[in-house]
């Protein structure tokens, strides 16, 4: 293929194209919904059709073989409409046209070992980024501490208990937090220290000459730390040093990126838990989420530590909010060092108590 | 990154990789090792990543040709017993992502016949990611443009689109999410930069048809989010309908609104909505619809700058424009990039500075008035400018004279 | 007197020594009050006391002959209980300690040409500055435009008319804005153009030599220039010359604060009318007023054109502001363009129509 | 300043003075103008200024010793036809402005015997202000003296004090006002400051017992607000009464409240108030005083840097803290007084820069950390720090781990 072709990229365009035919049908045309226990929808269409979504929980990281996902086509194709749809959060709908059959395709799928529920005031799903999977700057495995999670918590996503309001958990294997750090609970995985780096190989992400230094150079791994504890200095014998000053660190991995040379220690790393995020408008309107605890040990397989404590932070909120309170709104209501006090979270320097001030989103605007 | 400290024998280290991934398959949640073990992935590796608690991965440099983004591959570090690869594409995923089951099919057969079978079936951004082997790799990228979708969106560039499902299969849609998903891929200038990386950093786009925000538009390097002016719209017959039939509790309502904006007389049985304090909270939409709706002058609201990390720590969106479609921000979208790479030019922006870094270091109100020329939604800041005075001339005074005589004779007899 | 004792200030303190003594009796112990009609308000102690106190509207800038002001303590010694309160907006209020008496005070005061009123849904008070009976810098004349004002909106003071809610108006000669610019009405004074000077006169605000200019110094009155529009610099004669750039002046006063030298023409002066401002926290709490018509001509002695602009305002307020609401509140809620659009402003450059956004005052607190 | 252009020949100057100053004496209003007439005042220049639509008075340097604020002195502008002179003293108010009819008199025989029988009853700021003639002055500095109170507060130093009336009459108040005023006078680093003007620029102090802010403490330079913790009191009983005999709508308290923070429930005739969402806007308890009041947890508000003008526009005052007692807020105002103080010898603040104006210079988070050092209140920016991670020592992490193990223990049985 010649270069200018192999250019041209294919792209999922015209979007029509792409729906099954019933949802093309009813585009823009939907008057109601009804939920029919957790995980089933049924949409209302002003021609008199209707659709009903089954979600279905998936395995961490939204990873599937190709045989698990060909049964579920299977289920598609025999029960549904002939359509799935992925939702941003890796569940998997399987569309169908009634109630019946709905509830048919909710037991075939649970009988595969796969549960349905979310929506409303349940746990909608636990995202994960990739980490140990494929991931270079990994510092944690989040996968398996999606599995442990969801293990524990299954019954705040089939309904079985449910919750004040929607809970979204987030687990990242590094503070570039490819798994979202807003949501209600955030565990982010992080060096728990300064970074260290490999003496010989670090020469790689360093100019070869002090020269360079010296005519103002900045090599990348230092340009990008936010917190300038980086040093980069020319040594007397020509070649180029560096030091990470650890009183400015913060941790955060920027050096990491885009270094593979800069290193820690994984007996010191840890998760962090964030807090409190939250992207829709409902109550409060949507929040950033903030680092409540800075560190708990991330230990595989069972991670019990992580376990304990989002089951704690779950068991706290559920036994101090209200109806309809997500956590962030409920912290927002009843203030930060009440959380603390409930948790006994002790306060320090990476986890300051704050009172978050402004509006964000939509509500920043007059409309 | 080097070896782990006290690194256990090869032996050890794999028997305990066995255990912990057997650990792993057991529980109540579908199991990822389960899946991983179905195909031809390299499940060792990650096992042995998980018994070193580090990260078994290193970069490597496989390359496609003529595709500069989307392709992803890795070797295993040298203290991984027994070595390994692994290569992913990250591949457009479909508007809504709605997949068709003979189009999954397709899929399926291309991951099980050219990849290892292996599928994450939508990316944190939203991307397929497909894994696969060096050797099919080409073959890989054909296969998937043969059924209508391709390659693409990681480094410097556009990165996966991620839209709502919007009016595909949501009652609550205030404009066409998938339309402007197609829209923006369609975009010349978009489609450039979604081909090679050459921006500072990643930008990502968010489309959410409604305050719901099931996108994280609000967090998007510019995301959409639907909107509408004013109250919510009213059926007050369903909504004493569903009052009588005790499906609804107005009271509850009232109270649960977060601006205060709804009274409910109880006598008259009148639902009132001050479409001037409503926050658009969705709250008195999502519990009583249909009998409430969202209001039918829609609009769509415009935030720029959200991330994750980057250089200055995390950001929310902060507000752009209320606009009536997405194509009119579709310049500030494209001026956006462009200044924010004339700026690395410049040597203010640096390589890895997002969006919203770029605006913290120029100054949001320089952003607004120099890189977009928009005005300024409201006061972000706490001080406001408060001044009494005007310098006029001539022309000026006179029109000003000219209106206050207006007024002077309209209020004469009454003076 | 020595200077040391000179030196030192006798200062207002011990309070309790300066309140009334039915006052110093129930300090801290009100418990209720009631309105009698406007301006007489019932104050009730816990321990049964009760003053009232009747609030009598002032001369513009709040100026008396002694020879009235003994009038007024002769009341207030013949039917109240020895004691006057000037309040903070300028109203005289006599306490005493029964209905009766007060609704006499009321009666005598009336006689005297002095109005009661004011609290509740009225005009509380216009403020005005000093302006021509003292003052330096001014541009307009403030007490003179207040008694126009006063005449034509007394009916509004006296609760004879009544308004949506509280209104104030603070009229100041110039843009130091002594009559304070952040209440529900403001008229203050200015140049209308960029000043002028005396180019003889200018030179006392100026250093004598060039070599001064080019030292580096700059003389104050182009220091205080909040836009650079003063422009100083030495003359090949070795003398110092001063140009002032139009284009770049918001004619704010302050080169004239700092050097009488500095003028301006008179027939260009004019008052910028700004509104919506409030220091309580009701409604949508505290906010600063913005301004809305640049520029109306300010002719003495009827200012025709200013009490058409005011009472126009007024009006527009009165017509479309729900019960309760200030004028910030009322244009808070339906917008400044609305505003505008009723009263048929033409929006430019000095009067861009704004949305305030953000809390101020203790709203800015989470408590 | 110079004469007015077309300036007319004396004798028609003053026959317009005359026809302008007997206009400003018609109307149903209490005229300045008959006042003035009563007086000593030079009444003819005020006119000739109106006719000449030009302030009349020009600067003049009368100096009473040892008294270096509070003073203004001005002569009359060589186009005054008979020219003239005017004088007059700022003078300390009294705590809440209350005035004894034997200390008035006191002041009425000073302003007759000594002045020229001309009293502005509060000035805008706060101040007694007396006219008077040059030749009396410093006999009229040691009567005021002599009756309790001094001649102070023009030029930069602090100026009048302000309190609302606050627990002298008002059932509203949160603290007492009039205790604080006076506390502040007696402080001697106010004190200090109040004798002699060596500011950058003016400094006033506000202090407002409740959110009404009656004396406008929002715009002080220091301002102070008494708050209240939670939501208002409510006397349930108190407050049915009101209800049941018609003088209180509920409904219309629930609506008018700006937070949505009252809920009443019509069956069980109950009132609840959300202490987390009231604004504190008094709305509800002006309406329903006393049934429904300030809350018990009672705090003070302090903001800082409001003013007028100044060299960046008109601020409305920004968040410091919020206070148990003035006391506590007392070592900041010093502490920002002194590092506006520094900063103008640095250069970095000028002549003429208000505490608003400094605080905008240095930056406002900067002023918060090294001026006062006091937490920020909040973020007032739409951008927060949104960050993950901690560089932790063995201790820090043995606290942590300890604190992890207790969770553990805690929900052992459970997992
Ligand atoms: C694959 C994916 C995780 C997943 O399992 O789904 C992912 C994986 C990686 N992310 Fe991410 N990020 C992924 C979504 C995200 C998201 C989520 C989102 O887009 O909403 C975020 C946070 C949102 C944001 O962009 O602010 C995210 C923030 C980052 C960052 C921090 C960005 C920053 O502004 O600082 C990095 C670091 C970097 O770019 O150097 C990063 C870097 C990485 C790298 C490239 C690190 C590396 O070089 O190893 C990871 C590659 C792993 C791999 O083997 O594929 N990833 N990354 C997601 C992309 C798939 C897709 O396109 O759908
Ligand atoms: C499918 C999905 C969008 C997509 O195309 O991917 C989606 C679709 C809907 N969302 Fe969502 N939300 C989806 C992710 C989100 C997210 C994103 C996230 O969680 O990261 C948010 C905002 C983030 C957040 O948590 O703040 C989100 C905030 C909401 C809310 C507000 C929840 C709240 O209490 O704050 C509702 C309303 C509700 O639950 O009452 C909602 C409601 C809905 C409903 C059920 C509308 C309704 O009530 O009828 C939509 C159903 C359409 C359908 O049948 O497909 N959706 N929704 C996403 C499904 C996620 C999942 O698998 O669990
Ligand atoms: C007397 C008084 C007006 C009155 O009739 O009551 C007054 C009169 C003058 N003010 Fe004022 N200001 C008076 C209260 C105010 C207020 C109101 C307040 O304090 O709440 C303000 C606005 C609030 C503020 O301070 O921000 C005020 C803001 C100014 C300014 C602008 C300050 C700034 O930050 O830019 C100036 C200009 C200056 O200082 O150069 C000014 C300057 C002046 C001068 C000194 C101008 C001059 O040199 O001629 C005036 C002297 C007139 C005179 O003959 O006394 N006056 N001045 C008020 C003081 C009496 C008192 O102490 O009670
Ligand atoms: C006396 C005075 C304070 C002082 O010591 O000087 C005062 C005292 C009271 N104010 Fe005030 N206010 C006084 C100036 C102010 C100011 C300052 C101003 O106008 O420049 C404000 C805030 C500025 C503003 O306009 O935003 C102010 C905003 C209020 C409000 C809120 C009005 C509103 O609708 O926003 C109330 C409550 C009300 O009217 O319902 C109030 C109510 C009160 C009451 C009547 C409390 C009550 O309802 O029982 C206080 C009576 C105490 C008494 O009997 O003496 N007071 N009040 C001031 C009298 C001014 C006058 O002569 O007219
Ligand atoms: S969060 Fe970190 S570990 Fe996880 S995929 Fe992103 S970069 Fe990798
Ligand atoms: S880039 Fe981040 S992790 Fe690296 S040294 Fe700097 S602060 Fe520490
Ligand atoms: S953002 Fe709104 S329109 Fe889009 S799926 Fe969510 S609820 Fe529906
Ligand atoms: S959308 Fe939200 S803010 Fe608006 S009226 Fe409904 S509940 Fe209130
Ligand atoms: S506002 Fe201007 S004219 Fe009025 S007293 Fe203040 S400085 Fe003088
Ligand atoms: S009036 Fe203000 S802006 Fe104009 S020159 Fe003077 S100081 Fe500068
Ligand atoms: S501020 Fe509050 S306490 Fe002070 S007088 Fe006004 S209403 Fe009363
Ligand atoms: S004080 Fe104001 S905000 Fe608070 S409950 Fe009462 S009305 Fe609502």
């Amino acid at each position: 293929m010649s270069e200018a072709e192999r250019l041209k990229k294919k792209l999922p365009v015209p979007y029509t194209d792409w729906l099954p035919e019933v949802v093309k049908r009813n585009l823009g045309k939907w008057v109601d919904r009804k939920y029919h226990g957790y995980g089933v929808i049924e949409h209302i269409s002003e021609t008199g059709d209707r659709i009903f979504t089954v979600k279905v929980g998936t395995p961490p990281n939204f990873r599937v073989s190709t045989d698990t996902l060909r049964k579920f086509i299977d289920v598609a194709d025999r029960l549904g409409v002939g359509g799935i749809k992925m939702t941003r959060n890796g569940n998997l709908e399987i569309l169908t046209d009634s109630l019946d059959k709905a509830l048919k395709i909710k037991e075939e799928v649970e009988r595969m070992g796969f549960p349905v529920g979310g929506w409303g005031p349940t746990l909608w799903s636990i995202n994960s980024c990739t980490a140990y999977l494929t991931c270079t700057t990994a510092v944690l495995d989040a996968p398996s501490i999606t599995k442990v999670l969801y293990d524990y918590l299954k019954p705040y996503f089939t309904g079985e208990i449910t919750l004040p309001a929607k809970l979204r958990i987030n687990v990242s294997g590094c503070p570039s937090a490819c798994g979202g750090f807003t949501t209600d609970i955030n565990l982010v995985g992080h060096y728990g220290d300064a970074p260290t780096y490999d003496p010989d190989k670090i020469k790689l992400c360093l100019p070869k000459s002090a020269k360079a230094i010296e005519a103002g150079h900045v090599p990348e791994v230092a340009e990008v730390c936010p917190t300038r504890a980086i040093r980069v200095y020319g040594k007397p014998d020509g070649s180029v040093g560096l030091d990470i000053i650890r009183e400015k660190c913060i941790a955060c991995g920027r050096c990491r990126d885009v270094c593979d040379w800069i290193d820690f220690d994984e007996s010191k790393a840890g998760v962090a838990v964030l807090v409190g995020g939250k992207a829709s408008n409902t109550g409060r309107g949507p929040m950033p989420s903030y680092q409540v605890i800075p560190w708990v040990p991330a230990i595989p397989p069972d991670y019990v530590e992580i376990v304990a404590v989002v089951k704690k932070i779950i068991d706290v909120w559920r036994t101090n909010a209200s109806e309809g309170e997500r956590i962030g709104d409920w912290i927002g209501r009843v203030g930060m060092k009440k959380f603390y006090q409930l948790m006994k979270i002790p306060e320090g320097k990476w986890n300051r108590a704050v009172e978050s001030q402004g509006e964000f989103g939509v509500r920043q605007f007059r409309i | 990154m080097s070896a782990p400290k006290n690194l256990p024998p090869p032996e050890v280290l794999l028997k305990r990789s066995e255990e912990i991934l057997a650990e792993l398959e057991r529980g109540p949640w579908p199991s990822h090792v389960t899946e991983l073990k179905k195909t031809n992935y390299a499940t060792r590796v990650y096992g042995v990543g998980l018994a070193a608690r580090k990260s078994p991965w290193g970069p490597a440099a496989v390359k496609v040709e003529y595709v500069t983004t989307g392709v992803l591959s890795r070797w295993a570090r040298d203290w991984v017993p027994g070595g390994g690869s692994e290569l992913h594409f990250r591949v457009f995923h479909t508007p809504g992502k709605f997949l068709k089951t003979d189009w999954l099919r397709q899929v399926t057969k291309i991951s099980k016949e050219l990849g290892v079978g292996l599928i994450e079936l939508v990316g944190q951004t939203g991307a397929l990611v497909l894994n696969l082997t060096p050797e099919k790799a080409e073959e890989m990228v054909d296969a998937l443009r043969s059924i209508g979708t391709d390659v693409g969106g990681s480094g410097d560039a556009i990165r996966a689109l991620n839209a709502c499902v919007g009016p595909a299969l949501c009652e609550y849609a205030l404009y066409d999410t998938l339309k402007w998903y197609a829209e923006f891929y369609k975009d010349k200038r978009v489609n450039d930069a979604i081909i090679s990386p050459s921006y500072p950093y990643k930008f990502k786009i968010k489309m959410s048809g409604c305050p719901m925000d099931c996108a994280r538009a609000n967090r998007g390097d510019i995301g959409f989010i639907g909107v509408w002016v004013g109250a919510p719209e009213v059926d007050l017959e369903l909504f004493r309908k569903k009052v009588e039939s005790g499906e609804l509790d107005p009271e509850k309502i009232v109270a649960r609104c977060p601006s205060g904006a709804i009274s409910w007389d109880k006598e008259k049985k009148e639902l009132k909505i001050d479409g001037s304090r409503c926050k658009k909270s969705m709250e008195c939409i999502r519990t009583a619809f249909p009998a409430i709706k969202p209001g039918r002058e829609r609009k769509i609201a415009v935030v720029v700058g959200g991330h994750v990390k980057g250089r200055f720590g995390g950001k929310m969106g902060k507000p752009l424009a209320v606009v009536n479609s997405v194509d009119e921000a579709m310049d500030w979208v494209i001026k956006t990039i462009e200044s924010w790479m004339e700026h690395m030019e410049k040597g203010v922006v640096k390589h890895k500075d997002r969006i919203g870094d770029f605006i913290t270091k120029i100054g949001y109100k320089n952003y607004l008035k120099d890189v977009v020329n928009v005005p300024e939604v409201g006061k972000p800041t706490l001080h406001t400018s408060l001044r009494a005075g005007a310098v006029l001339d001539e022309e000026e005074r006179a029109m000003w004279s000219k209106w206050v005589s207006e007024i002077v004779e309209e209020y004469k007899s009454r003076l």
